[in-house]
């Protein structure tokens, strides 16, 4: 299935492990990714705050992109770009003259014809029977999903359905092997932008999910979002010095489980790059990595 | 030629201060067909009246027009009056001088001109008026109440007594609704089943009501006074009359698992089974859906065991067809279940309840007899958190209204649970305490100040599990938004009452309007509040809205008086404004063709197909015809009408026509 | 009063007419309008349509308009005031210029029978006031049968002046009335002598597909023949055969108006409604289409030539151009001739 | 040049509402101008567009058509059917070339006297504006020989 | 042409119709009418292009309705005609056969399914000359289109052969013949005319289905179609309801929705 891609600033830069598992996997599921040319921020949380219109000319510069590659569907796996870009088309689908004050801005025609998938989604409609047919019972590991915020809502933009206790992630992670737990902080807040401003609030809000998420016998958290990553893996020791806890339960991308679950290599997951040691592997024994077309077109 | 009379009043100076009545009457007094022209002051007083009366027999008037104030005000009066000189009443008019000329318009001679016009308009509209007679329509003597809990329990009981026949339906096996499965009842606690069970017993005993319990209305057809309700009589598999309700087949029946419905899913019932042990009537019935034997035709355990072999396998439902006079709605309202929370754990945590469950679990025939105890584990529970405004309120869900008992009964039931738990804590969140009935206050401030409930004003965001305690995570407005969270044994959500399932069916099989939420229209929110825009059809109780026992009692009382007074004179006498189809001489018969807009652009349902047949019962044409007990007369029909067959007396065709003409010449 | 022969140039006809605009006399000539061809107030000569078979509507509107005021009253501060639009009316002197042959005998019919026992004022007024130039036929179309009821593409009947178009853009003239005359006289410069010419071979041919006088004699006894019925299931029951048709002279009173002013007027009838003869008691004495129809062919063939000795159809075919049922009346009547014995 | 025209207005009311609103104006006391003539209807739906055009035909200058509110009316739909019964009246006169500026549309509930007034007043200005209605008078007059 | 012929013969022959309303050859090249009850005569039927008026006009004429269940020859709105008469009872498709001939196939329409989905397959298309027109009148300011209809309506001279012509126009007394009161002036000056033609158009809005009949029937050539084009396109637009679809439908103009919409009531 072939799908645009736009990577975002995170999965070039502070979490480049999340890239780099997704095309590893890619071509296992039948996934072709290719690259939005010459994207643009995303305005990410701070563009709202500044200016209205900018927030939307961003994310509609890059759809407007998707447009003119002919993309029918656009894959967005960071979550906050997922978050913006979506709630952007549906502000500028209904309301004609904010679109034609932002198509001059971005002097690029947008119709929003696009449709903007997050990873979950597209997750779920690679990871077909038949592909769980080759990993069967490959990550037999407890495991809690942590959906955080931006997944689930606002519910007008991302249309999950049940937004207090979203299964997505946990369906995925049935499909290859792992049980996941029922537990209570599944979209509580990981205290995110705060951790460059009130490192100790994330160190609180984080140390609340880590604390619930062991105290359930969990092996690893799986997340989808490089923010929720970053507070809960690389502020590791800031949360143990807040809560004064020690914490070893590690935070994996639900790509490089699946990466695991088919026994790719832990470098070309980016394991090495996590701040916290993944305790957990797949079964199936480690095969060299496929190189992939896109990968090419990339590097 | 007709003769008219022209009246016109000074209404003392109102009039006369802007409007030169005497130039009035006079111009009218030279207009042809008006006989009588004279100018009074008072012509609403006794000597004024009798002006008109004794105008009308010297002049032989065949129309009056009075020229005073407006007919909202006096029309009935001078219609009267005239009635009383033997003048058909409709045969007079009123024009408007007061409200719609003198007391708007400066004196000049502008302001009289206005006042010429207005009233020769009138003239020429009496012209053109027939005279018109009361329509007479008989009503049936019997009252359908439909819906058996306290509502319809006591308008029964209320028609009834006033020796009126009555027929009760009820959907469940037994009646009682609601307010049977509460333990007790605010303010007063005094149990509802000792408070209840009598009235039970009198409905089942009173001569003049026939109660029939898991029955539906069919459908319901006719008008005020000569409604034909079709009944359908669900099959009990159980002949009532031999039955003695020993309860033998209920004890013999295999099957025990099945979530009874009375006791909100808390405790179990067989597949044949009495509803709670008070039922009227106590007889069973069997749940067709569970029972063996309607699955592969094996079993019959109860009919083994029963003494006096009432069961009937191959009892049909049954259609009865009854005439009634008038409809009294009592089908009550519902809560929301806990599914419908997500923050709240969408019902999976079986410690979180609503507080229906919670009054079960409170009442002494309950699951645990009155025992609180926790459905997980069966331990009592020492902390319990109690969840005001559960969906009510709250448009992101729907339902933007206040459920109105939820406070009263949440106060009740952490006061009942510090009565049974002496040591447990219980906490309340809460918006804003509603306890405005009588005695409502003091009770709610007892709960804190004696029974030290914890009231927290403030919203609790999500529940979940921690190694088997609900953590409730909420915030305390009073204490500047501090957050909150309790490790609760149990918590009770004081749901949103919401309209009973199957209330929008029953308002369309009976014509009547209902809002956004399902609940039943009342005619006038504070004028006409236990009455629909459905002549002959009443209200009652939480289907029009949620409300407590008290008001839903009074409306009950209120809706049966209304029924009382229809049925209290033989026939129904009705203002003669309504439509008619017109009827010429054959080979036409009418000039209508049949097409029928008219009975779907009609409100109120009161036009009807009529066959015209030949003397052989040959179908010559199908016509439209208004039935006079339910046309209200808006004329829709009639401006509608393409070939003009429909006309509205009182301002039919011709004397609006001449009105604009008069007007305008 | 001899009967002069002229010849006049086609150009010089278009002056001659010009010159009855300029003299101010109202002419009403063939125009063309929305593919239809029509009598109308002519103010400029070169839109007269001169080649045409048959206009829309006949001129009989010159003569008993589709709405007339007879007369209109008001109340002036309490007295009655009467106008007689008959005496008071002043009706300006108007000529009708390319009328063919079976128009003109028609418009002669109408006066004779509007002439008949009470004389109606307004239509002799009218016909007083007005000068026929008609055009004889040099061709026609099949719904055409003039020479069947008693007239011809060529018949001077009815008409004051006659041309007839002779080729090369001449007229063959034939003045035939005094009113003909003076108009003529009015304007001789531009007529050339001429000696008599045998118009015949110009007119167009034109057979007979039935005699009238048979057909009269036939339907005395046609009342309750089946033919009606038949022919009269297509029939829908409009006015437009009676409106378009040169002769039909039913007219409906109507007063407008309050008791304080209003008008009286006359406007055209159909006997094709069934509201024509509906009385108020309900009863229709034609209660069927069959019964209008025939109502329609009887009065034109039977009732009137038995009552006024005039034939109530001049064989124009405008009934059956403009009839939206194809009702086709030359069909009818050789039917009848055909099928009901003499 | 100050205009003195007088128009003639006629207004087809509803009963319960627009004619009790009238009354309002009235016991409040509220002045407005005495070009307006009110004819009572039970209902909006009542109101049959024919007698608009014989009231222009009659010479009046200008229409007032008001009634209750959506929702608010005393036969639950009355009102409803009256407003698609305008909405394509409006639009066909207008289609025949009809202008319709001289007919006033309005909801008036019986507790908006003041708005009954203000109706009343701007009307009367705006048919002062555009001036005895005549293209319908001289229509009544067209076509009769 | 012989599909038709064939098919009428068996339905003759059968009795399942005792008369075939169709289409005939005329006076000249024109078509008429004919109601054919020997299944002899069937072959006088045609089938063409020329056959555009809309017969079930006399669908419910009593003489018509004498000869017993007719079977009509339909083209595309006539059945949409036949739909919008059965959704106003005036019709039941249990005792007509509806012969639609499509490219010399012949089929049966007997119930109201059959009638719908043949209705939707062919909607109304309007000939060039029409379009042109109904652009026209658009463009036009509202004193030219005064000028355009006053102009136009002069020449009426109400013969009714539109009312005749029109199979929605079934009233036995139509308004015109009601003169207590005289709505509409029987006169046929400009105020008779334009009172005629207004009504004539709000009667059939929400129910014309353009057949165009009326507008081959008018003898003075007046384009009165385009008034019920026009009504029919502001029910359409305002309240997106279109006649001659369905057999149960609600018609436009007797029923309503609260949500409908209107910016000149204030």
């Amino acid at each position: 299935m072939k799908i645009g891609l736009y990577p975002g600033c995170s999965l070039e830069g502070s979490s480049r492990e999340y890239a780099e598992s997704l095309r590893a996997i890619a071509p296992h599921l039948g996934l072709e990714l290719e690259e939005i040319e010459g994207w643009n921020c995303c305005g990410a949380s701070s563009a709202h705050q500044l200016d209205h219109t900018l927030s939307l000319a961003l994310p509609a510069r890059i759809l407007a992109q998707a447009e003119k590659q002919k993309f029918p569907e656009l894959l967005v796996p960071c979550a906050a770009c997922y978050n913006r870009l979506a709630s952007t088309k549906k502000d500028l689908a209904n309301d004609a003259s904010t679109r034609d004050k932002v198509t001059d801005l971005i002097n690029m025609p947008y119709t929003g014809v696009t449709s903007v998938q997050n990873i979950l989604e597209v997750l779920n409609l690679v990871l077909t029977p038949d592909v769980q047919k080759k990993i069967p019972a490959a990550f037999p590991h407890k495991v809690v999903c942590y959906y955080g915020c931006l997944l689930v809502r606002p519910a007008s933009v991302v249309h999950a359905e049940k937004m207090e206790d979203p299964m997505q992630m946990d369906d995925l992670m049935k499909r290859i092997g792992a049980t996941p737990l029922d537990w209570g902080m599944k979209t509580e807040c990981c205290g995110a932008s705060l951790s460059i401003t009130r490192t100790d609030i994330v160190g609180k809000l984080c140390g609340n999910i880590l604390e619930d998420a062991t105290m359930r016998g969990a092996e690893a958290i799986i997340v989808a979002c490089p923010m929720c990553h970053s507070n809960l893996d690389m502020r590791r020791k800031e949360i143990e010095r807040v809560t004064g806890k020690k914490f070893s339960i590690p935070i994996v991308y639900i790509t490089q489980a699946i990466g695991m679950a088919l026994g790719l290599d832990a470098k070309s997951l980016g394991l090495h790059r996590h701040f916290v040691e993944v305790s957990v592997h797949g079964k199936n024994k480690v095969q060299q990595n496929v190189s992939s077309p896109s990968m090419a077109a990339v590097s | 030629m007709s003769r008219i009379g022209v009246f016109i009043c000074h209404c003392g100076e109102n009039i006369s201060a802007t409007v030169d009545c005497e130039k009035v009457a006079k111009t009218l007094a030279s207009m042809p067909g008006v006989a009588h022209s004279v100018d009074y002051k008072y012509m609403c007083s006794d000597p004024g009246q009798s002006l008109i009366r004794s105008a009308i027999k010297e002049k032989k008037l065949t129309g009056v027009v009075v020229a005073a104030c407006s007919p909202r005000m006096h029309e009935p009066t001078f219609r009267k009056a005239c009635a009383e000189a033997r003048l058909n009443p409709f045969l007079c008019e009123m024009a408007n001088l007061r409200e719609h000329c003198s007391w708007v318009h400066a004196k000049g001679d502008a302001t009289t001109d206005k006042a010429i016009d207005l009233v020769s308009m009138l003239v020429e509209k009496v012209k053109r008026n027939k005279p018109l007679f009361p329509i007479k329509v008989p009503v049936t003597k019997t009252a359908l109440v439909i819906g058996g809990g306290i509502a319809g329990i006591q308008a029964a009981l209320d028609i009834a007594n006033a020796g009126q026949k009555v027929v009760l339906v009820e959907r469940e096996p037994s009646i009682g609704g609601h307010m049977s499965q509460l333990s007790e009842t605010f303010p007063t606690l005094d149990c509802s089943q000792c408070i209840l069970t009598p009235r039970m017993v009198e409905v089942a005993q009173n001569p003049n009501i026939t109660l029939y319990t898991y029955a539906e209305v069919e459908s319901l057809s006719g008008f005020i006074g000569n409604f034909t309700a079709r009944i359908r009589k669900k099959a009990k598999s159980v002949d009532e009359k031999l039955c003695t309700g020993c309860g033998e087949c209920a004890t013999a029946c295999p099957i025990k698992k099945i979530p009874s419905e009375f006791n909100t899913g808390l405790g179990m019932r067989g597949a044949i089974y009495v509803p709670f042990p008070q039922a009227v009537p106590n007889k069973p019935v069997i749940d067709r859906s569970r029972c063996t034997y309607f699955k592969s035709g094996k079993c019959k355990f109860c009919a083994s065991k029963c003494p006096a072999q009432a069961i009937r396998f191959d009892q049909q439902d049954e259609i009865i067809e009854i005439p009634i006079g008038s409809v009294v709605v009592t089908t009550g309202f519902n809560i929301k279940e806990t599914s419908f929370f997500p923050e709240y754990g969408y019902g999976k945590y079986k410690d979180v309840v609503t507080g229906l469950q919670f009054e079960r679990l409170l009442s002494a025939s309950g699951p645990t007899l009155g025992e609180v105890k926790r459905p997980s584990d069966g331990t009592v529970p020492k902390k319990i958190v109690f969840v005001a405004c559960t969906g009510s309120r709250d448009p992101a869900k729907g339902i933007e209204y206040c459920s109105k008992i939820c406070c009263m009964y949440t106060a009740k039931h952490a006061m009942l649970y510090k009565h049974k738990v002496h040591d447990g804590d219980a906490y309340v969140f809460y918006m804003d305490i509603r306890a405005a009935g009588k005695g409502y206050d003091e009770f709610f401030r007892r709960a804190i100040e004696e029974d030290h409930v914890n009231y927290i004003r403030g919203r609790i965001s999500r529940i979940y599990e921690r190694n088997g305690k609900l953590i409730v995570r909420g915030a305390d407005t009073l204490l500047g938004a501090q957050q909150v969270e309790i490790e609760a044994d149990m918590v009770v959500l004081a749901t949103a009452a919401v309209a009973n399932d199957g209330a929008e069916s029953l308002a369309q099989k009976l014509h009547v309007s209902y809002d956004a939420h399902h609940f039943f229209a009342e005619a006038h929110p504070k004028l006409r509040p236990v009455e629909t825009n459905t002549a002959g059809i009443f209200l009652a109780g939480a289907c029009q809205s949620p409300k407590d026992i008290p008001e839903t009692v009074s409306q009950a009382s209120a809706a049966a008086s209304k029924v009382i007074g229809l049925f209290s004179n033989a026939e129904l006498t009705r203002e003669p404004i309504i439509a008619v189809v017109n009827r010429t001489a054959p080979p036409l018969f009418s000039t209508c063709v049949g097409c029928f807009m008219c009975q779907s652009a009609c409100p109120y349902h009161a036009i009807e197909q009529e066959e015209i047949k030949t003397r052989e019962g040959k179908l010559i044409k199908m016509v439209a015809k208004v039935n006079p007990g339910l046309c209200q007369g808006c004329g829709t029909c009639v401006a509608f009408c393409r070939s003009k067959s429909i006309d509205l007396q009182g301002y039919s065709n011709e004397q609006v026509y001449a009105e604009v003409m008069e007007l305008l010449s | 009063m001899s009967m002069q022969q002229r010849v006049i140039q086609h150009e010089n006809l278009l002056k001659f007419l010009g010159e009855i605009i300029s003299s101010g006399k109202q002419l009403y000539a063939p125009q063309k309008k929305a593919e239809k061809t029509y009598f109308l107030p002519a103010s400029d000569v070169h839109s007269i349509v001169f080649d045409y078979i048959q206009t829309a509507e006949s001129p009989k509107e010159l003569l008993f308009p589709k709405t007339e005021r007879m007369l209109s009253y008001e109340q002036v501060d309490g007295k009655l005031k009467m106008i007689d639009h008959a005496e008071g009316e002043i009706f300006p002197e108007r000529v009708l210029f390319g009328s063919h042959p079976c128009d003109a005998v028609a418009l002669k019919t109408l006066t004779d029978f509007f002439r008949h026992d009470v004389p109606d004022a307004f239509t002799q007024k009218r016909q007083d006031s007005l000068t026929v130039i008609s055009v004889s036929c040099i061709k026609a179309d099949d719904n055409c049968f003039c020479t069947s009821v008693g007239t011809s593409p060529g018949d001077t009947e009815g008409s004051d002046i006659l041309l007839t178009p002779i080729g090369n853009a001449k007229y063959y003239v034939e003045v035939m009335t005094e009113k003909g005359q003076s108009l003529f006289a009015a304007h001789e410069k531009y007529f050339e002598n001429s000696d008599i010419i045998s118009k015949d071979k110009y007119l167009t041919k034109m057979s007979e597909v039935f005699s009238s006088s048979e057909v009269t004699a036939r339907l005395s006894k046609a009342f309750d023949h089946p033919i009606w019925s038949d022919a009269s299931l297509r029939c829908l029951g409009c006015g437009a055969c009676a409106y378009v048709c040169p002769v039909c002279s039913c007219f409906d009173i109507q007063d407008e108006g309050t008791d304080k002013k209003g008008d009286r007027l006359r406007c055209w009838d159909s006997c094709g409604f069934s509201l024509f003869t509906l009385h108020t008691s309900g009863h229709n004495p034609r209660k069927n289409q069959s019964d209008r129809w025939r109502q329609r062919v009887m009065h034109k063939f039977s009732y009137m030539p038995e009552r006024y000795e005039l034939l109530g159809c001049v064989g124009c075919g405008r009934c059956s151009r403009a009839c939206p049922a194809d009702m086709n009346i030359k069909e009818q009547l050789k039917e009848i001739t055909e099928k009901i014995e003499g | 040049m100050e205009n003195n025209f007088e128009p003639k207005i006629v207004a087809f009311v509803c009963n319960w509402c627009t004619y009790a609103g009238a009354d309002l104006t009235g016991t409040s006391r509220i002045k407005y101008a005495t070009n307006v003539r009110i004819i009572r209807f039970p209902c909006t739906g009542r109101i049959d567009y024919n007698l608009l055009l014989k009231a222009f035909a009659q010479g009046a200058d200008g229409v007032i058509v008001s009634g209750c509110h959506p929702n608010d009316c005393h036969y639950t739909s009355g009102n409803f059917h009256a407003r698609r019964r305008w909405i394509v009246f409006k639009q066909m006169m207008e289609y025949m070339g009809i202008d319709m500026r001289r007919v006033k549309f309005s909801w008036v509930s019986a507790a908006e006297g003041a708005k009954w007034a203000d109706i009343v007043n701007t009307t009367v200005n705006e048919i002062r504006e555009l001036g005895p209605s005549q293209e319908y008078l001289e229509m009544s007059r067209q076509g009769v020989a | 042409m012989q599909a038709l012929h064939q098919k009428a013969k068996e339905l003759l022959e059968s009795g399942k119709v005792q008369v075939i309303i169709g289409y005939g050859d005329g006076s000249g090249d024109r078509v008429r009418p004919v109601f054919i009850s020997k299944a002899e005569s069937a072959s006088d039927l045609i089938w063409d292009d020329r056959c555009r008026q809309n017969l079930a006009v006399y669908l419910n004429k009593p003489e018509i309705k004498k000869l017993g269940v007719p079977a009509i020859v339909a083209t595309p709105v006539v059945v949409k005609t036949i739909i919008q008469l059965i959704s106003e009872n005036q019709l039941k498709s249990s005792n007509i056969v509806v012969l639609v001939v499509d490219n010399d196939v012949v089929s049966e329409l007997t119930d109201n399914a059959s009638l719908e989905a043949y209705s939707a397959g062919h909607p109304v298309v309007f000939p060039p000359f029409v379009v042109k027109e109904i652009k026209d009148i658009a463009e036009m300011s509202i004193q030219q289109r005064n000028k355009y209809w006053q102009d136009e309506l002069s020449r009426c001279f109400k013969c009714y052969a539109c009312r005749a012509a029109c199979p929605l126009c079934y009233c036995e007394r139509c308004l015109t013949d009601n003169n207590q009161p005289q709505w509409v002036c029987v006169a046929s000056h400009a105020q008779g005319n334009f009172e005629w033609h207004i009504n004539r158009a709000m009667h059939l809005a929400g129910r014309c289905v353009e057949c165009g009949s009326c507008t081959i029937a008018c003898p003075v050539g007046i384009p009165i179609g385009l008034l019920t084009i026009e009504a029919s396109r502001i029910v359409k637009q305002e309240f997106g309801q279109e006649p001659g679809l369905h057999c149960d439908a609600d018609s436009a103009m007797s029923s309503f929705k609260v949500e409908d919409t209107e910016t000149f009531i204030k």
